[in-house]
């Protein structure tokens, strides 16, 4: 059976990577100067006064597709919520406190706020310099975490209720969701980058509704992460099954 | 050099498909399929890659002072790998679960419950 | 092209393939040494990319691994603390040639550029990843004792 | 000069996802896991995709290994308590 699956597994494979070979020897040269889509993608940009073409492709000339990716990572979320609660035949045993050296708590404890401004530094300027909703919601969720590092999972606790959380990312959800509407209450279609002025390029407010789709996306993976960490963490630290009752 | 970063994203794919195929211990075959998810990330930015190009960013340069990379690709892969990592995380609870209820995470073992 | 991006591709090609071979190889003591390693061998490589491109907003990618690589080292040493409890991977001497390879970049590169906001962010930048580097050793070698179930 | 800059760290990521299937045991899939999230996102930078790699840097440096590190925890947890029981 295993020797089957093994021989199935090489012939696949053998088969898989001898087309991927040829697709490769077929795609355009690596490092080729012909990129129709970019070139238009960054003049679209800079016609709307976006500095960062990747953030203006995300928020404005893609944002339907973005919405896509949000749906996906909220559905996960909630799948993941779903499949961690605490069951019946379990419950929560309080975890001793962990003996962390005063050096690493100390750093942990100072580095926490410098990572959290960091986290809303790259969110904030994720219309014009590298960075975005997507990469600062999980650096500033994943700061929070430092707490349960640096002292214990107690001390997490007390600063994240986790509800406010759920919320909050319900809450990001819905405001992508009425921001795009504006749009057609606006005249124009779902999404479409045409409810506010432009601004001036290079300055924080620039972009129409680009600052604002990221700042929603932003809040809705930070709360996201923080969320899941949080099932993880209570199912690895404190959610004990009863014993004596075996497995089904 | 010309077609380099394709094929090393195809062995990239090859390398995590065999791990999650020989895998006996699910969180290894979900670390695996990090693997796979990571050489789509190295074919799409190998495609939007110009030679002595830069990012499409510009907060620190002129427009149109020097060549650009494609920010289509970038975008793409941008959103991947945060939406990736979460269902990572689905996934792993999804091993959790099935922890708790068969007591084991070999795939083999499981197969062998079943029937 | 220049002499910086030379600078990176010698810093991430030793100290990359420096930091593979520990993290694949001998006991879960020297693999999470190398795992540290690996923060301030890439850190200061892509200070140098940074220069080298001639984009300062690249700069941002190392302000985040030196902030974030030592957090990933603590989520090892907190988490397998049973597995490291005998050992006691200090690794001293390496993680004080990594950080002085760290701040001699920080240091070349404040003497580059001029002097001004950017100089300020590298010199946060080299601190971060400096005393991030020495905790997350401090932490491997009994940084927690007595973790149960916490 | 770019160039091999380029083949350099796709070679190291190349070696680093093997390594990455090769190590059996999740935790030190983890380590090598961690590695190779820094890595690309240093190959991300190299490609002159910078959003990539701080999206890459944020996620796989700190929050994939953490995440597989507390499953990895649970299940230890699990068989330990399961040892005690009977």
């Amino acid at each position: 059976m295993n020797r089957l699956r093994l021989w199935l597994l090489a012939v696949g494979g053998a088969g898989l990577a001898a087309l991927l070979v040829a697709a490769c020897l077929d795609l355009p040269g690596f490092g080729g100067s012909r990129h129709p889509y970019g070139d238009r993608a960054v003049r679209a940009a800079l016609s709307r006064h976006t500095a960062n073409t990747i953030a203006s492709v995300n928020f404005d000339q893609r944002a339907y597709d973005t919405l896509g990716e949000m749906s996906i990572l909220f559905a996960a979320v909630l799948g993941c919520v779903v499949l961690l609660r605490e069951a019946r035949d379990e419950h929560r045993a309080r975890p001793e406190p962990a003996d962390v050296a005063r050096p690493v708590r100390r750093y942990a404890l100072l580095v926490l706020p410098v990572a959290l401004v960091t986290g809303l530094y790259v969110i904030a300027h994720g219309q014009l310099s590298p960075g975005g909703g997507f990469q600062g919601g999980v650096v500033a969720a994943t700061a929070l975490h430092l707490l349960y590092l640096g002292a214990d999972y107690h001390a997490l606790e007390r600063v994240r209720p986790l509800g406010v959380y759920e919320t909050t990312d319900a809450l990001a959800v819905s405001s992508y969701l009425v921001l795009g509407a504006a749009g057609i209450l606006a005249g124009t279609a779902f999404l479409a980058n045409t409810l506010l002025p432009y601004g001036t390029f290079n300055t924080l407010s620039s972009g129409g509704t680009v600052p604002l789709l990221n700042a929603a996306i932003g809040m809705e993976v930070a709360s996201a992460v923080v969320v899941l960490l949080a099932h993880f963490l209570d199912q690895a630290v404190e959610i004990e099954e009863e014993h004596g009752r075996g497995t089904p | 050099m010309h077609v380099l970063p394709y094929p090393v994203a195809a062995y990239i794919f090859l390398t995590g498909c065999y791990g999650l195929a020989t895998s006996r211990n699910l969180i290894h075959a979900v670390g695996c399929l990090a693997v796979c998810q990571s050489a789509t990330y190295v074919l799409l930015l190998a495609v939007g890659y110009r030679d002595g190009g830069t990012a499409p960013v510009f907060s620190d340069m002129k427009p149109g002072s020097r060549p650009l990379v494609d920010p289509v690709v970038q975008a793409l892969t941008l959103t991947d790998v945060v939406v990736g990592a979460t269902v990572t995380a689905l996934l792993l609870a999804l091993v959790l679960q099935i922890a708790k209820r068969h007591g084991t995470v070999d795939p083999d073992e499981l197969r062998e419950l079943r029937g | 092209m220049n002499g910086w991006i030379l600078a990176a591709t010698v810093e991430l090609g030793g100290g990359g393939a420096a930091a593979l071979w520990g993290v694949t190889t001998g006991p879960p003591a020297r693999r999470v040494v190398a795992q540290n390693l690996t923060t301030s061998a890439v850190c200061p490589a892509l200070l140098l990319l940074a220069q080298g491109y001639g984009r300062p907003s690249y700069v941002d990618l190392a302000l985040l691994l030196a902030l974030l690589g030592p957090v990933g080292t603590l989520v090892f040493a907190r988490l397998l603390s049973d597995d490291l409890a005998g050992e006691r991977p200090g690794a001293w001497p390496l993680t004080w040639t990594a950080a002085g390879l760290g701040a001699a970049v920080v240091l070349a590169l404040c003497v580059a550029g001029a002097p001004g906001r950017a100089t300020v962010k590298l010199l946060v930048i080299g601190a971060l990843l400096i005393s991030g580097n020495v905790i997350a050793s401090r932490a491997l070698a009994g940084g927690y004792r007595g973790v149960r179930g916490g | 000069m770019s160039d091999a800059l380029i083949v350099v760290v796709l070679l190291l990521v190349a070696g680093s996802a093997t390594a990455a299937v090769a190590q059996r045991d999740p935790a030190r899939q983890a380590l090598v896991l961690s590695f190779l999230g820094v890595l690309l996102a240093a190959l991300f930078t190299v490609l002159q995709a910078p959003d990539v790699g701080l999206s890459q840097l944020a996620v796989g440096s700190a929050l994939t290994p953490l995440l597989i590190m507390l499953s990895v925890r649970k299940i230890r947890r699990r068989g330990r308590s399961e040892e005690e029981d009977g």
